[in-house]
């Protein structure tokens, strides 16, 4: 197909429509980081899918120029694992909430890192439900007073991060809305990633959660890429040592060096993606009744 | 009933779960296949591994048949219980083969009139004279073969081709067993039967709907298949993960059927032909997904093979009980496609078109089919896949000219309804396939008038889609006062018990929908008036089919409902009685005055 | 219509989302609805946080209304977006106010005949004298009120109450803003209104459909709520998530619907009175878990908040188009009981009744009802608690006498298809609580005869339902020939086109269904063939219940569809003028002959 | 109520429907331990709630006396967790196999993990689907051949254990169905823990699994209970050793002494389980309009 490839692309080339977001939302900052990154990756808007679920975060499918798909509240893995594997040709990237991720779609979430399908998977971590105005997340803290916890949670928060890599994830990271630049370089990282690549974002609700505000996060986190001593590809020293921090690690917490993408394992063909297949009827296909005669 | 029954058997093996039946049926259904009769393979097993009893029922005919018949001509009983449970299905004439090896014996209670029994210590053959008590089983098809007066060499073939890849010594002790079946059998009396074939062996299939299903749909092109292992439609899945990885295709074992269905949108998003395939329970996971599917307007194609409900059910027993849902399930309106097969070979074609009719109207087609089509080996004539045809519909792999805008206008209200679909990756089409309300490029919109709109030109695909969708099929006598109005694996009972009532001078017709939405209204309506007296025959318990029929025509006294819900496929006899009693006098008219209003 | 419009007030308060439309509202509708009117508050917000137009529209009347009025008679435009919008809905003699604080001017094209157009520096007032821009909320009520020449007592009062926990000094500048508006208004032309209520102030409330479900399911016993937050529902799980705990409830915001439903569902297993909430996407997801709910016969309520569909749709608009899948819905037959409120006052009544009915026959209730109730704020007289029972059927909290027999024999097959329900912990009562079919111990079972009974069981429960279940409500005149069926919130929109049409002499009559299923058939059928044109009013596209209504009847000349499915609530006039065009001639009879047949 | 208690019971008191497993499935030794368990407590099967999913595992609630729930597949945890709360005097057992647990139900799963839901739950972990015939399950290791997977299966198997406690689990132990005195022993405990219990059962499917059978668990396993040194109240200790075993640990695996039980911190009174109110209309609830006038 003849299409003009264009010598640099600059994040304006991805602008979508006009973000509904609240002024000061965090997820201005994945959005503005997103379209830096596939500049520089010089990636044509017509070669990305971009999933998403349900959310305010999830909106970003309208606000970043691409192939967009806009599905169901939890849902958005299963979409993009396969429109990864009809098309690898394509960057596929999924992204959603925290409630999105890991309350409604968390064993999607779990099953994609099993399957490492060559996607990456941006979480925008609010810890709570935006869209619906306030409820607590599953990443909300144990005691978070909310509008349906109006005596705080009784649940522990769960870790994007360490349930990712207990359960074998080969790249997972996590950056601040507040850092754009270190955004930046994660998602680069993700992208090139050769299989799934987990980036949970601390991307803060500046209208329903008080708590976990812009300064909070600055108070609360451990930058790891600022560490030139942390090893982010030992697997065990990681989950060690992120169990044990009394603060949120961010950067690039673990690649697994050896990945193996999904789409290759899985077809036979994977430069002749199946989506883009001239199907006819195949006459040789008749030979197959062989085994019922 | 003493003449003799040339070319229609029945023949019941009945066992434990594991005790090998199943092999043994497979082996007696290919061989009088190949004798060039028409077979079909009823499977009935216990929805658990070991320890319940189970039970395959072959049926072979010189003509086609697609169901069970009305009685039993034959019973393997490898234990007595299966003497116990089907001893009175046998009709006189027939036999009954069971082992005796622990000295077993028939009760009094049990015997039936007419029915022969014969003892053959089959075990104990197969343990000493073989080694291997599970060799039982050839050595009872040597019995029945000898019984039927069968040759030799096509069972000697089937045994050699069955266990080839185990070696010869297997296949030599496999001939063995049998020809010490056989040899046992010699002194008994032979029972009425003759069992001849055509001669002819037109390399006729024996295949199940859900490997029809698989075959068809990966000759239509479908690339993807995402399912979660579900009685009765796990076959699919198992056939499809085979085969379609050597196409370039995928096949997803998912996590869970949400997980499935999702996968498979998102497969057809990218252009590729996909499928979902599961069961009732899994259906209704399925049952946001395919909301989703009717508001993106995703090409999906979602299998759902029936078994008794609700929840758990029977999971390995046949039903017809998911036809509501699969026409009314989910929230909000949004335009469907419902078909039903009658039997494996229709499967193989109409799952074809099914991915077409998903193309062209850019909706979910669900393919509702039921065990008793999904898992019973049926035989077909060789299947032609010239006839299938590809029709992508308005599917957009060029660039789109002259289109810098952003976003293309994906869901353009056209006056059919329909829009071009673009697919990730070609140049200028890039869209927002939105699950929320949108405009035509997709993006968000509350708008009361596009709301409007939009709903009008996705339902209007509807509306075209009625002169796509395979019509009725009319059956029998057109101008017959009496009418049946069925679908899916009810057909092949309906049409023994026509020919039956034909017999008994009742000339009947019969109207089968192959498309449940859009509803044949227009059809069923002509078909209704057009009758004295109409039975609408489905496996349900609350007579769905008649529900959609009253929508048509109003209740109406010459509207009766046929129904069935034991988890048992029609017998031909119970649907003619039922019809039958119905009727009176020297003409069989219908007997309005007797029937009490509903 | 330049006559004094009395007691019939529509005002609308537009702007952005997050500019405090919400609270200048609520505390508009308290201000009337303590003067003794009866007020209807409405949400139409969009469905995201910020950056979106919204708006809130506060009705009020001297007489019970449920839905908004025909046309508006104020516009409080805080942008002038708002203007474009709304304008042309302002009658004549009517007024919009609009923030003209950067010097805005509404344009010449958008002024309407006979409206008033009032600029007040809205915002500038408000920072300038009270430092806070949020304020020109408070000012904007002075405005109003001093155009419609309310009395400040009732004002004062309530911004006393509404910001008194924020302290002294708040209370004192709202009142200062709201007499600054006054002032501002003071030279402006009085419009043609009078607003004096009747004086009485019964201590009515002001309610949403939300609120009194989890009110009317406190009242009714219920101690158990599993939800996830979901448009138009999570009110429901935030309200009773104040309330519940205090009664030794529990609430849990579950991980999906999926969890939500089954948690209630063991809740109920357990013995205490369960319910979950939510809308269409999540209601989809239930799907499964409610067929088990009436497999294993758990008394569980299901509330389904209806927004328009298919999959997300529009999130926070209004729609009844889940009807088809609450009836239908999953796969299998079961018996289930569908119920609808008209208003918040009938929707604390019904719930309540909805526990009993679950708990009498033993299978799930769904509550279906919409945005349009369940979001607006309603005014119904106090809430009288000793109209509620509890009937919790055959559950058995003492021990089972002589019964050392396990599994005890929870699915007994009785006549009416109802049996005991012993609770865990019960003595004697220990049973399998099984999703499989069963034996009437709970036990699996495979037998087709067993499974005919226990479907046959389950189903009569529908039977005995119908006579227990709401029966449908008949307004206006018996003999009419113009008949109207619907359900739902239609309610309060049908009630005043029936008057409207009433002033121009045609007399109509309506039946309202509480009960969707056990569907009225008996009483529909009556109905139709009493009338001699019969509109089936409903908010959806596809005429779903006129759907339910033709199976009834058939498809009949005389039953017309009035469908509406934009998002937006019927107004009384939209549905008025439908009927006027059906109907001709000095006697108003329906037009048969000038209707196309469908 | 009065019922008459009986001195000490024994495992025939449990006894339910005569099990259909395969001869020599896993699953009998977690029947026989559980009856073993439930004798040795003396409680009263009438008090016991055993609440099942879908998979030849989950018959087990008709094999075993109590008030039984066979739900849907993957739901039982939500079930489960609902009874605990409406009746915190029951002892709730939740039941089933890997495919139901950690495919279909993982997402409620490690949910019932956060809630910390004071109930056990036994997993009977075949690494197949037995009762659909042999398909892999997530627990199957990569490359399993099974009949859906007919190139091996290409995903990472899961490990419930370490998803368990990177979720922040209270208690988590494995056992071995071809050693009943230490499956007796983790149930007590289990049973005993005040907050939610999981053990996963390596319970061989000797129909459809010929990779994992018994005598391939003795050869892969490490009893974790025979080791004086392990520590398993240390959660990251535990963590790392785990992750860097090369053989199967079993044994109780991690047990929080502080763990505080879900229903005890959602009750207002416990004591007085909400499914035992008489249930009357209540005139004081009338007092609540007063927030609408
Ligand atoms: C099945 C289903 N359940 C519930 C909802 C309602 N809903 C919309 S967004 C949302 C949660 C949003 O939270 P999160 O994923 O964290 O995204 P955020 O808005 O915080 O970015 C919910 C529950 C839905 N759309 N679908
Ligand atoms: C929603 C749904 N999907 C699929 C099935 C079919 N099914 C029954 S059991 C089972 C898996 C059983 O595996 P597991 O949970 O590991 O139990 P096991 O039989 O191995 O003990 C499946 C997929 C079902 N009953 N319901
Ligand atoms: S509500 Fe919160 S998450 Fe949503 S847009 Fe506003 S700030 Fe962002
Ligand atoms: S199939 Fe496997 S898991 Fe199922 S009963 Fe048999 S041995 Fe056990
Ligand atoms: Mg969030
Ligand atoms: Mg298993």
């Amino acid at each position: 197909m003849a299409t003009v490839i264009k010598a640099q692309r600059n994040p304006k080339d991805y602008e979508g429509l006009k973000p509904v977001w609240c002024p000061g939302c965090g997820d201005f900052g994945v959005l503005n980081a997103l379209k830096k990154v596939l500049a520089d990756l010089n990636i044509d808007p017509k070669d990305i899918a971009l999933v998403t679920g349900i959310g305010c975060s999830s909106q970003i499918s309208s606000f970043l120029k691409a192939y967009a798909f806009h599905g169901v509240h939890g849902r958005l893995l299963p979409v993009a694992t396969a429109i990864k594997l009809m098309n690898p040709h394509l960057t596929v990237i999924g992204a959603g909430g925290d409630g999105d991720g890991y309350a409604i779609g968390l064993s999607h979430f779990l099953h994609a890192v099993r399957r490492n399908v060559d996607i990456t998977y941006i979480v925008m971590n609010n810890q709570v439900y935006g869209l619906t105005k306030g409820q607590a997340s599953p990443t909300a803290a144990f005691g978070f007073v909310t509008t349906s916890t109006p005596q705080g949670t009784r649940e522990r928060d769960v870790d994007g991060v360490k349930l990712a890599l207990a359960a074998g994830a080969t790249f997972v990271a996590r950056g601040f809305s507040g850092d754009v630049p270190q955004l930046v370089r994660l998602f680069k990282e993700a992208l090139q990633h050769p299989g799934f690549a987990l980036v949970d974002v601390l991307s803060p609700c500046v209208t329903y959660n008080r708590v976990n505000t812009y300064d909070w996060f600055r108070e609360n986190i451990l930058n790891l890429d600022e560490d030139p001593e942390y090893d982010p590809t030992d697997r065990v020293k990681v989950l060690t040592k992120i169990m044990t921090l009394d603060r949120i690690p961010t950067g690039l917490i673990f690649k697994d060096p050896s990945s193996k993408p999904y789409s290759r394992l899985l077809l036979k063909d994977p430069d002749n993606p199946p989506a883009l297949e001239e199907l006819r009827v195949r006459p040789e296909l008749a030979e197959l009744q062989e085994q019922f005669v | 009933m003493s003449e003799v029954r040339v070319n229609d058997l029945s023949v019941r093996i009945g066992g434990q779960a594991g005790d090998g039946s199943l092999t043994t049926g497979d082996l007696l259904a290919k061989a009088l296949k190949r004798m060039g009769l028409w077979v079909i393979a009823l499977k009935d097993f216990p929805s658990r591994i070991r320890g319940g009893h189970t039970n395959y029922t072959i049926r072979a005919k010189d003509a086609p048949i697609w169901g069970p018949g009305n009685a039993l001509d034959f019973l393997l009983a490898f234990d007595m219980e299966s003497v116990e449970i089907h001893s009175g299905e046998i009709q006189p004439g027939g036999v009954v083969i069971y082992d005796n090896s622990r000295g077993e014996q028939v009760p009094d209670s049990l015997h039936a009139k007419g029915v022969h029994y014969l003892g053959v210590p089959l075990s104990n053959i197969a343990r000493s004279e073989l080694g291997l008590e599970l060799m039982k089983n050839t050595v009872a098809l040597g019995v029945l073969a000898e019984l039927l007066s069968l040759d030799d060499t096509i069972f000697h073939d089937i045994l050699a081709s069955t266990y080839g890849r185990k070696g010869p010594t297997v296949v030599e002790k496999n001939k063995r067993a049998f020809d010490l079946g056989r040899r046992q059998a010699a002194q008994a009396p032979k029972p009425p039967y003759r069992i001849t074939g055509n001669g002819e062996n037109p390399k006729r299939l024996l295949i199940t709907g859900d490997e029809a299903i698989g075959y068809g749909a990966l000759a239509a092109g479908c690339r993807f298949l995402a399912a979660y292992p579900i009685t009765p439609a796990t076959d699919i899945l198992e056939w499809m993960a085979k085969y379609l990885p050597k196409y370039n295709g995928v096949v997803i074992q998912a996590e869970d059927e949400l997980a499935a269905i999702n996968m498979a949108i998102g497969a057809a998003h990218a252009g590729a032909r996909a499928m979902t395939s599961t069961s009732g329970p899994g259906f209704s996971l399925m049952t946001e997904a395919m909301a989703l599917a009717g508001m993106v307007e995703v090409p999906v194609v979602i299998v759902d093979c029936q078994r008794p409900g609700p929840s758990t059910g029977l999971p390995t027993k046949t039903e017809q009980g998911d036809l509501n849902h699969a026409i009314f399930g989910a929230h909000g309106d949004f335009p469907r496609i419902v078909l039903s097969p009658a039997n494996a070979e229709e499967a193989f074609y109409l799952i074809a078109e099914a991915f077409n009719l998903a193309e062209r109207f850019q909706c979910p087609v669900i393919f509702l089919t039921e065990q008793l089509v999904a898992m019973s080996k049926q035989t077909i004539p060789p299947l032609d896949l010239s006839r299938i045809t590809i029709d992508r519909g308005k599917l957009v792999r060029e660039p789109v000219q002259n289109n810098e805008e952003w976003p293309f206008r994906r869901f353009a209200i056209t006056e059919e309804g329909i829009s071009p679909r673009p697919i990730p990756s070609v140049p200028g089409g890039m869209f927002i396939a939105k699950g929320s309300e949108h405009l035509e490029s997709g993006a968000y919109s509350e708008s009361p008038k596009n709301r409007t709109l939009m709903t009008l030109k996705r339902m209007r695909k509807l509306e075209r889609a009625k002169e796509a969708v395979p019509p009725p099929v009319l059956t029998g006598d057109p101008t017959a006062r009496v009418g049946i109005i069925g679908f899916g694996g009810t057909y092949g009972p309906i049409l023994e018990a026509m020919e039956m009532l034909a017999k008994e001078g009742i000339t009947t017709k019969y109207l089968r929908l192959r498309t449940l939405w859009p509803f044949p209204a227009e059809e069923i309506r002509r078909f209704v008036q057009e009758s004295e007296i109409v039975f609408v025959v489905e496996q349900n318990a609350t007579g769905q089919l008649r529900g959609l029929v009253e929508r048509c025509v109003g209740p109406q006294e010459k509207v009766e409902s046929l129904l069935k819900f034991d988890g048992q496929p029609f017998k031909p006899l119970e649907i003619a009685t039922r019809i039958d009693a119905l009727l009176v006098g020297p003409e069989r008219v219908p007997a309005r005055a007797n029937r009490a209003r509903r």
